[in-house]
């Protein structure tokens, strides 16, 4: 896609207006990740209640793209249910952004949100719910994302 | 030229080397491919587009130069995978050859795990490159070396193995799976069954193996696997390190630099994901695009048909060589349970001399120790003369080899 | 295109890449020399000549496919060693680039001369390269490692350099001659001059001066030096590692195998003559060659003209960049003095995505911390962008530069 | 040349019934060297009195090329002045041995006795003699023979 599609109002909205950002104070995740890439930082914070995200936040810095990205994402989950969020994919990231055929450089940028969630989740059903299968599964998602 | 199992006269105009003469008019018979192999244009051509259409460095930037240069340069490793059946592409490390493969486990793996008065087993038959990083490391920890026999008839002595696993203190068992200077090949899976049941970790060399025979790493079982690609039809400077990814997870990195980290601070810093982990500095890009060119031709026409060929050269040349007065050839008669490698000895010529003489009738062998001093002194030889073959080799080439070890005779008069 | 002092519309006639467009119908303008350069056919065409007609591994053999070969192999050692005029050929080692250069110094030299408290420095303006290996090490050695810093001008603090040689436990200075993202070129004669009034050894990291500028060893006075072929026209996968003969007499091997062995007996072994005691296993040979190549093109230019040509179109660049509203530039802003290397950031565009914009229009310019993430926590931003030139670029690239640019502040609205 | 050339009978009669083969006991200098490249090795023994070689000999394994030199460098230098020994050159070995052209790789299979020779005319100037410049350049001369 061109970059004018790319860079659309709403993109740099959110790049310049995150939703969203910040940090939960004693959060029941925490997770931080960078892109080896390009440098990209973002760590984000969920607290879990009744199965539900009660509340999540990020911080970062990063492209556009990755910023957009996480406080969209962010937007997305807040509020629902903990078994829809686990089951999350690439494609439903891509499509909540309005971003197709990004190159295999950049697709990274979109996806490092996702990727940090899903490695939070990880940490979450390993250490608090003693969930090894659907650790481990969390776990191969978040590597096979790039 | 002889119906062959390959179609060897399409595969020889692949190969623009072997129209060459040299002494001014003798045509190239090239029996030096454990050495290196010749390239076939296609690998030739994969190289000089990436430089014409695509050169970048990669992994780093977002224009289209380097996109198009990763994604290529990505496609050889998966490419790698699938030709040894490995697991998982991440675990497909690219280095320089064989020989940067070993020393990298060596000072990773090597340093970690090895301590005083620990073993690391290797044979006789092992390449210097499979000799000198365990000696070095070695020395480093007060570890020891030692060395599994080689038989009057080319192969390993396993109960030797056996008498060092029992002892408790082996480390690392590393071995060729096939000598390239016996043709030997190893009996790999029965090796590392034998560590394995003793909890004990595998290096296997690929180096003459991988290039002449079919190899399915989940198979084998190994911990460790080395191979170059220049042996293989590609180019010089790129080689492959497998290791199972848990223990590349394990491993502290080998050299530092970029590409291969996550985060540098002033004072610490973070790794990258596998494998980049340990590929640091812009790596030989071209040259991995160039391999996997390689790959794909021998996929083409299918490593059991690169097998049967070269079963059925190496036993002619046997029975060949075998006839000339005066010939002693070393390893494995058996051409069905050995490789295309043939070390001999004619009379009393030294190797050097000999590869002279039949270099004049454009006749390229390799004469010296191969790397493999462990094994010279073992033969009780100082050096061996050696033919080695591969898929563009006809049984009209081991005739001239013959001709021409037949006027070597005659110059030494024996 | 503009007069120059070199004769440019020939030279990018060498490269055919720069016919190439991208997106479609964009021509490509690329500004990425600092991660690498493009090739002339010169280099493509003796790479392939090599594999064409006498491909054949070196040293050990006599036929004459190796004769040629390692002949060629080692005519490249003595351009290298002319070209930076070092003193012997016999101190020019090959290796895979810089980063294998710099580890390799790390893991000999610097594992026998580096102890608990001694102290390695270094500079804020280093890349990961020159930063990892001696974190490594230090680690290793309970040794610490130190930075020079970086003044708003984007030089460097040479009294830290002082404070810290008065310790009187720096093992080790290292830095880089060009910065690769400041383009501040350091001043090495003085930096060496202060450490040898100490005996101090130092590595000087020549990646990037060396492509751009002439540099004389001798005259330099370093102990270690290192730099890639592929930043200055040659292949990927070959690097050197230039050391004073009586350094490398007492280092210790770094990778252990083929060629760098006098004799390998069961349980000691001796080493090779230099330079071959630091090239174990099949080197990279047919880039080595073409590495020659990419020597003489550019002796053919002369490297006052290269240098002159890239001051010119930095200075052209420097003046256009900064009439973009929102640009900010780092580093010197004199371009007789610095090499041409622009870092730059545009309003609050990330790097990345600028530089996804403007390659939209053709044009290829690096985005990132260009694996030097110290230097960027020291000018606090986490990316920068970076057009580097190379002797194919033009005043009219500069101006598509530009232009792109323009474009992308209009679609972010700044 | 070729190999009918260098395989003279001479050549082969020197390479199987070499002369001065053997060890001296007690030598004055005892000097040991292997071609990294083809693993040919070559010991020499010289005894040397009133600036004179009293006795040498050498044993080695190798190549009909540098054994047959080996040999044929011994009985040139028997009796010789120590001076004019100092001085032998590459080209005066080739001469001896009636060997032109040789290859890059086979000449310094030619060449290794030599090599070995002026070694151990290094270690006798810098020991026995402790004349340090006449030491270097025979080093200097060792190292330049290939
Ligand atoms: C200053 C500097 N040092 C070292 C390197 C590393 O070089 P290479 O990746 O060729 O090993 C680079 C380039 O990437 C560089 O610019
Ligand atoms: C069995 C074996 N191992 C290791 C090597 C070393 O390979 P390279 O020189 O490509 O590193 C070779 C070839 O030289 C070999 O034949």
């Amino acid at each position: 896609m061109s970059s004018a599609d790319i860079y659309r109002e709403i993109i740099l909205d959110y790049y310049r207006n995150p939703r969203n950002y910040g940090k939960i104070p004693n959060p029941d995740v925490a997770q931080r990740d960078s892109n080896p890439l390009c440098g990209d930082e973002l760590e984000m914070h969920l607290n879990i209640k009744d199965n539900k995200i009660a509340d999540v936040k990020f911080t970062g810095k990063g492209c556009a793209i990755s910023q957009a990205s996480a406080s969209m994402l962010t937007e997305l989950i807040m509020g629902k249910d903990f078994e829809e969020v686990k089951k999350l994919s690439k494609e439903d990231i891509l499509e909540n952004l309005g971003l197709h055929d990004l190159g295999p450089a950049r697709i990274k940028c979109a996806l490092l949100s996702l990727k940090v969630l899903k490695s939070g989740l990880y940490s979450y059903l390993t250490e608090k719910m003693k969930d090894t299968a659907s650790a481990d599964k969390m776990k191969e998602e978040a590597s096979g994302l790039y | 030229m002889q119906a062959s199992v390959i179609n060897i006269e399409k595969i020889r105009k692949d190969f623009p080397i072997l129209e060459r003469k040299v002494h001014k008019d003798k045509p190239l018979v090239y029996l030096d491919n454990a050495a290196t192999t010749q390239k076939p244009v296609q690998v030739i051509e994969a190289i000089s587009n990436y430089y014409l259409n695509y050169n970048s460095n990669i992994h780093r930037a977002v224009h289209e130069l380097a996109e198009e240069a990763t994604a290529a340069y990505e496609l050889t490793r998966d490419k790698v995978a699938k030709f040894i059946n490995a697991p998982r592409r991440e675990e497909i490390v690219f280095v320089r050859g064989t020989t940067e493969a070993i020393n990298l486990v060596a000072y990773t793996w090597g340093r970690q795990n090895v301590g005083k008065d620990d073993i690391i087993v290797t044979t006789e038959y092992e390449h210097h490159s499979n000799i000198v990083p365990w000696q070095l490391l070695a020395k480093e920890k007060g570890a020891r070396i030692e060395y599994v026999g080689v038989d009057d008839g080319g192969q390993l002595m396993l109960e030797q193995l056996d008498r060092y696993l029992e002892t408790g203190r082996v480390k690392l068992v590393t071995f060729s799976q096939m000598s390239n200077v016996l043709g030997t090949i190893s009996d790999s899976e029965e090796i590392v069954r034998r560590c394995k049941a003793r909890g004990v970790r595998v290096l296997v060399d690929g180096a003459q193996s991988v290039p002449h025979m079919k190899v399915d790493l989940q198979r084998l079982g190994c911990d460790f696997f080395a191979f170059s690609a220049h042996k293989m039809l590609g180019p010089t400077g790129v080689g492959v390190l497998w290791a199972r990814r848990d223990l590349l997870e394990g491993m502290v990195p080998f050299n530092g630099g970029g590409d291969m980290i996550r985060e540098v601070h002033k004072y610490e810093t973070t790794w990258n994901d596998l494998p980049y982990k340990f590929e640091a500095g812009t790596p030989n890009i071209a040259d991995v695009i160039g391999f996997g060119a390689a790959i794909d031709y021998l996929e083409a026409i299918g490593m059991d048909r690169v097998r049967e060929h070269e079963v059925e050269i190496t036993r002619y040349a046997l029975e060949k060589l075998s006839e000339i007065k005066g010939m002693k050839i070393y390893g494995p008669m058996d051409a069905g349970k050995r490789g295309g490698v043939i070390s001999f000895n004619l009379g009393d010529i030294h190797p050097h001399d000999l590869a002279t003489i039949i270099d004049e009738d454009g006749v390229a062998i390799r004469s010296g120790h191969h790397c493999a001093q462990v094994l010279m002194e073992r033969l009780d030889v100082s050096a061996t003369s050696r033919a080695s073959f591969y898929i563009y080799n006809t049984k009209d080439e081991v005739d001239v080899l013959v001709r021409a070890l037949n006027r070597a005779r005659e110059l030494f008069r024996i």
